[in-house]
């Protein structure tokens, strides 16, 4: 990789202490007998949620997700004009980044976009623009970016939400919130909101109904957004992930509408002093 | 203070250059005079200075970006911007030999260059490097030698005009009492050096 | 090693190289070989591909290519690795796009399963002697390994357009469907990897339906593919690179050296070419033979 | 005519009203710094993290420490490699891509604060002289810019640094190659307390603290002191209008209760998570 002129450089090449551990990661059975998680979470729990919108005085509309350890912060800038002069489109544009933090997994990442965060923007993008009333601001772009502090799974799910709150905290006109939601299938089970390690990992994981689903959810339409799966599954194992991705998401709702609801709360008690 | 020379006007294509020589240390710089600018930097009521830095070997990395950003502050604030609203003052530093108080001897040489080329200014600006070494007592203009072994180094610009400090760029950990000593010390020897712009400028 | 496989599926015309090196295996994944995908849609497939147009969508390609082949059913990886955490074979697949007609995803995939059906990677022997190893690469071309093809998925993309969903929809179908979904589908109908492209939204009835048209169809097109590539197999070199789809035409045989080759290019005439030699010595015999 | 039309036409006239009282739009007076929270330790995937609020300036630091070959002049000094982030997300004025000017004139200057207050002695990075040493990699990522984000990173990344608790690596001797013991892991010695603090000059003549974002666009200097412990470490003034020496070195004094201040709030911060 040719060196990084505009940033300090450090030594050519370093290796993370990771890859010399003695003690082999030694396989934890992922669910025990009676359905209870390494973290003591029954299969369909979710984890500890925490949404706060309003937390970038800069931006015209920011949020914050904490879910479990996952922690992303998302800003909204925009409707502004287009940078680069493409065609006339009567459409508002929608442009997505999503970005890890260079601390945020075990594994330290780089500072330019990888394949899969440029992968993850562009699922994100997907996920958001059918909620977006895009005529609403035409010959205008509305930028949103994604950084995730920390990486304890789901990110791509928790981004989708965070989002999402982000854009309704900007006053951008939706036609509805979009919830991310991901599912672990584990041979017959099906494990919601999985952590990293419960994650799918192509290369230790056994053959068949090894995998994981994401969904991005439009609770008052009805509607998926964005679906994305890994690993091999089958039809009806497939099939029945999607309904409990569904429900998932149903259960998350709740909790965005009363955090925008008292974020609006604030800025109304505000606005009077 | 080392021994200083400078020759004025050996380019042709730009509008001012000066090819300043202190000590051993030798810096090079060239100044295109009001000129058109792009459109995102154009600023309506003042003119803007952009500054370049050449090392002499290597990628401009970190360190050159500050440097740039100290001498483009540095000559904005002696620039009168007001003269030459919405256009562009470029200056082109080149290293040709760093032995010792650098910093300085690249802001003597824009000064001078931005005299050879005419640009109004409100005032002159004198740079002066010293140095705190080990003992604690303070030797004045280092060259790269003792700057390597000292254990502080500070750098002052003055202007002509009261004497007030235009910019101030010190590294390594002293005392604020061994930091006013260096100020006056500097203050006192920047005078040799707008003696200096004064007799050169008698000359050609 | 080179292997190619030129792939003319009517609408999309892929081309894709695939070449076999040696190198170390990813730190985490250290017992097994790895797949590197690179997309490149060349400018002559469409003007906006010039310089970087046709990078977002090549990204795409590769990016879906790596989802639907990271599952350890799909590809046997572990035959690939020669000695664990040192020496592996790393499978570079080149896809070079040459004409878009819609439906980009399918045809790249069936080009990835066609050419790594024909791949041949030549045998490695490890020596140990004394602490460092050795690696001895048997260069006869019929000592071989093939890579087991068989349950490595294809790639059907389901195009919704209105309250219907369409396969393999072409460029003029693509541009009125707001939403589609790809799915990964292996010979045995499960799914190796799904996603959802296009801005609009589905709901999950419609996509329970489009999981089993494109389960159906997913094992169809993998059953004929597979059919061909063992016929063509079968027939072996006789048959002639079949690039442009060009053959040697045997009947019309006069005692003159010449050959006749014809060419049909998909949507054109054909095009009959040859090739006549005139001995220096009997002019005039050669001419009369020729114009029989 | 509003306050806020007022303020938004006229933005030096509106100030100059405000700084003649001594008082500035949101009720600081000239030396008093915005409310600073500190939080050490935030994200359990980073050796040593911290995350410091100033005001509404946020800036989140996080190291990640990996081994590599050290120098060959100097085989006993590990690296600290610090990299200022201004993302897009923070303010409107960044566009993605490689860093800005500023990013790159910020992470020149917080390589410099640690090289020259020595607060990490970059021998105790050491593993096994000429062979292996710690490199840390600190990456300070702003979330929020709204001014005076050099005081908050140089905060945030010292806070960080006590935070680092490096895993122990023993050489195994046939192989030579690290072995990594994940469980017993050993703080970062700190020598020295780098704290800076910011001063913005307005009017040629008026200075004050801490500036926000809008009043370093009004402001026609600034100068940055860091000291550590009672020494001065380093006096950046790039340009801007003239001052008097005397004007100077009153700063100091200034800095000096600063850099008190801010030990104090991070001691209870370790504190309150020891606890």
């Amino acid at each position: 990789m040719p060196t990084d002129t505009r940033r300090i450089g450090g030594p050519e090449e370093s290796f993370s202490p990771l890859a010399y551990t003695l003690t082999d990661s030694i396989k934890t059975l992922m669910v025990s007998s009676n359905g209870i998680r390494n973290d003591g979470r029954k299969c369909e729990d979710l984890r500890k949620m925490f949404i706060k919108t309003g937390v970038i005085s800069q931006a015209r509309g920011s949020a914050y997700i904490e879910q479990g350890e996952t922690k992303i912060i998302c800003s909204v800038y925009g409707p502004r004009e287009v940078v680069r002069k493409e065609e006339f489109s009567m459409k508002g544009q929608l442009t997505c980044e999503f970005k890890y933090a260079t601390f945020s997994c075990s594994y330290r990442r780089q500072h330019q976009q990888d394949s899969e965060e440029k992968d993850f923007s562009v699922q994100l993008l997907e996920a958001l623009e059918p909620a977006v009333c895009l005529h609403k601001f035409p010959k205008a772009q509305v930028n949103i970016f994604v950084e995730v502090l920390q990486n304890d799974g789901s990110a791509l799910a928790a981004s989708i939400t965070c989002a999402s709150m982000a854009l309704a905290d900007a006053g951008i006109e939706v036609y509805d919130l979009v919830i991310g939601c991901s599912m672990k299938i584990h041979e017959d089970k099906v494990l919601t909101d999985p952590t990293i390690n419960e994650e799918y990992d192509s290369q230790n994981s056994k053959q068949l109904n090894h995998g994981s689903l994401t969904i991005g959810f439009m609770p008052s339409l009805n509607q998926i957004s964005a679906i994305t799966s890994k690993g091999e599954i089958q039809i009806d194992f497939l099939k029945r992930a999607m309904t409990d991705c569904v429900e998932a998401c149903q259960k998350i709702y709740p909790a965005m509408q009363q955090s925008l609801h008292s974020s609006i709360k604030d800025k109304l008690n505000a606005s009077e002093r | 203070m080392r021994e200083m020379t400078c020759e004025l006007g050996q380019l042709t294509r730009c509008d001012g250059d000066a090819c300043l020589i202190q000590g051993e240390t030798c810096v090079a710089t060239a100044v295109y005079g009001p000129t058109e600018v792009r459109m995102n930097k154009e600023i309506l009521d003042k003119a803007t200075v952009e500054v370049v830095y050449k090392s002499k070997v290597g990628l401009p990395g970190c360190a050159e970006k500050m440097f740039e950003r100290i001498i483009r502050n540095t000559c904005e604030t002696t620039i009168l911007t007001t003269a030459h609203p919405r256009s562009g003052i470029n200056i082109i530093i080149q290293e040709m030999q760093n032995s010792g108080s650098y910093l300085a001897c690249c802001i003597n040489s824009a000064c001078l260059a931005l005299l050879d080329a005419g640009v109004s200014l409100k005032f002159l600006v004198a740079a002066v490097t010293c140095l705190i070494n080990k003992e604690g007592d303070i030797i004045l203009d280092p060259n790269s030698k003792q700057e390597k072994d000292g254990k502080a180094l500070l750098t002052f610009v003055f202007n002509n005009k009261d004497f007030n400090i235009v910019t101030v760029n010190t590294k390594g950990s002293y005392s604020s009492r061994q930091f006013k000593d260096c100020t006056s010390l500097c203050k006192t020897s920047s005078k040799q050096v707008f003696e200096f712009y004064k007799n050169l400028w008698k000359s050609c | 090693m080179t292997l190619g496989a030129d792939l003319t599926l009517d609408s999309a015309l892929g081309q894709n190289k695939l070449k076999a090196e040696l190198g170390t295996p990813a730190p985490d994944k250290d017992d097994k070989g790895r797949l590197e995908f690179f997309v490149d849609c060349s400018a002559n497939a469409t003007p906006e591909f010039e310089g970087r147009g046709g990078e977002e969508l090549a990204s795409e390609i590769s990016n879906m290519l790596i989802r639907v082949y990271d599952c350890p059913g799909c590809v046997d990886l572990q035959k690939l690795c020669i000695i664990p955490k040192q020496q592996c074979w790393i499978l570079y697949i080149d896809i070079l796009l040459l004409e878009c007609g819609g439906n980009l995803f399918d045809a790249a995939s069936v080009a990835v399963k066609a050419a790594l059906f024909d791949l041949k990677i030549p045998r490695v022997t490890v020596t140990q002697d004394e602490g460092h190893v050795e690696l001895e690469i048997s260069d006869d071309p019929y000592d071989v390994q093939t890579v087991d093809v068989k349950s490595s998925p294809c790639i059907v993309t389901l195009s919704k357009i209105g309250h219907c969903h369409v396969v393999d929809a072409s460029q003029k179908e693509e541009a009125c469907c707001l939403a589609r979904l790809m799915l990964g589908v292996s010979e045995h109908g499960t799914i190796t990897g799904m996603k959802k492209e296009g801005s609009g939204s589905l709901d999950p009835s419609s996509i329970d339906d489009m999981l089993d048209t494109g389960k159906r169809v997913g094992i169809a097109l993998n059953k004929s593919l597979l059919e061909a590539l063992e016929e063509e197999q079968r027939q072996g070199k006789k048959k002639g690179h079949t690039g442009f789809l060009r053959s040697e035409i045997k009947e019309i045989q006069t005692d003159c050296e010449i050959v006749w080759a014809e060419i049909n290019i998909s949507g054109s005439r054909t095009i009959k070419v040859s090739l006549f030699y005139r001995p220096p010595s009997n002019a005039c015999l050669a001419l009369e033979e020729f114009q029989q | 005519m509003t306050i806020f039309n007022f303020r938004t036409a006229r933005p030096v006239e509106y100030y100059r009203k405000y700084l003649e009282q001594d008082v500035r739009p949101d009720g600081r007076d000239l030396g008093e710094f915005r409310r600073t929270v500190l939080n050490i330790g935030c994200v359990t995937t980073a050796d040593g993290s911290a995350l410091v609020k100033l005001g509404n300036t946020t800036v989140m630091c996080g190291i990640k420490a990996e081994l590599c070959k050290p120098k060959t002049e100097t085989p006993k000094c590990g690296f600290i490699v610090p990299n200022v982030e201004l993302s897009p997300l923070c303010s409107p004025y960044f566009r993605s891509g490689p860093p800005g000017e500023q990013a790159q004139v910020m992470s020149q200057f917080m390589l410099e604060v640690v090289n020259h207050s020595k607060c990490v002695d970059l021998e105790s990075l050491c593993i096994t002289q000429g062979k292996l040493v710690w490199v840390l990699y600190c990456d300070l990522l702003c979330l929020d810019y709204d001014g005076n984000v050099t005081d908050a990173c140089v905060l945030a990344l010292l806070a960080a640094l006590k935070n680092v608790c490096l895993p122990t690596i023993s050489i195994n001797e046939e192989t030579e190659n690290p072995e990594t013991d994940l469980t017993k892991r050993v703080p970062l010695p700190i020598s020295s307390q780098p704290v800076s603090s910011t001063y913005a000059i307005f009017d040629d003549n008026i200075l004050f603290v801490d500036p926000t974002a809008e009043e370093e666009n009004l402001a026609t200097g600034i100068i940055t002191i860091v000291t550590t412990d009672d020494k001065l470490c380093l006096v950046h003034k790039p340009g801007g209008s003239p001052l008097r020496p005397e004007q100077l070195t009153n700063c100091f004094d200034r800095s000096f209760d600063r850099s008190k201040e801010i030990s104090r709030l991070i001691d209870e911060t370790i504190h309150s998570i020891d606890r």
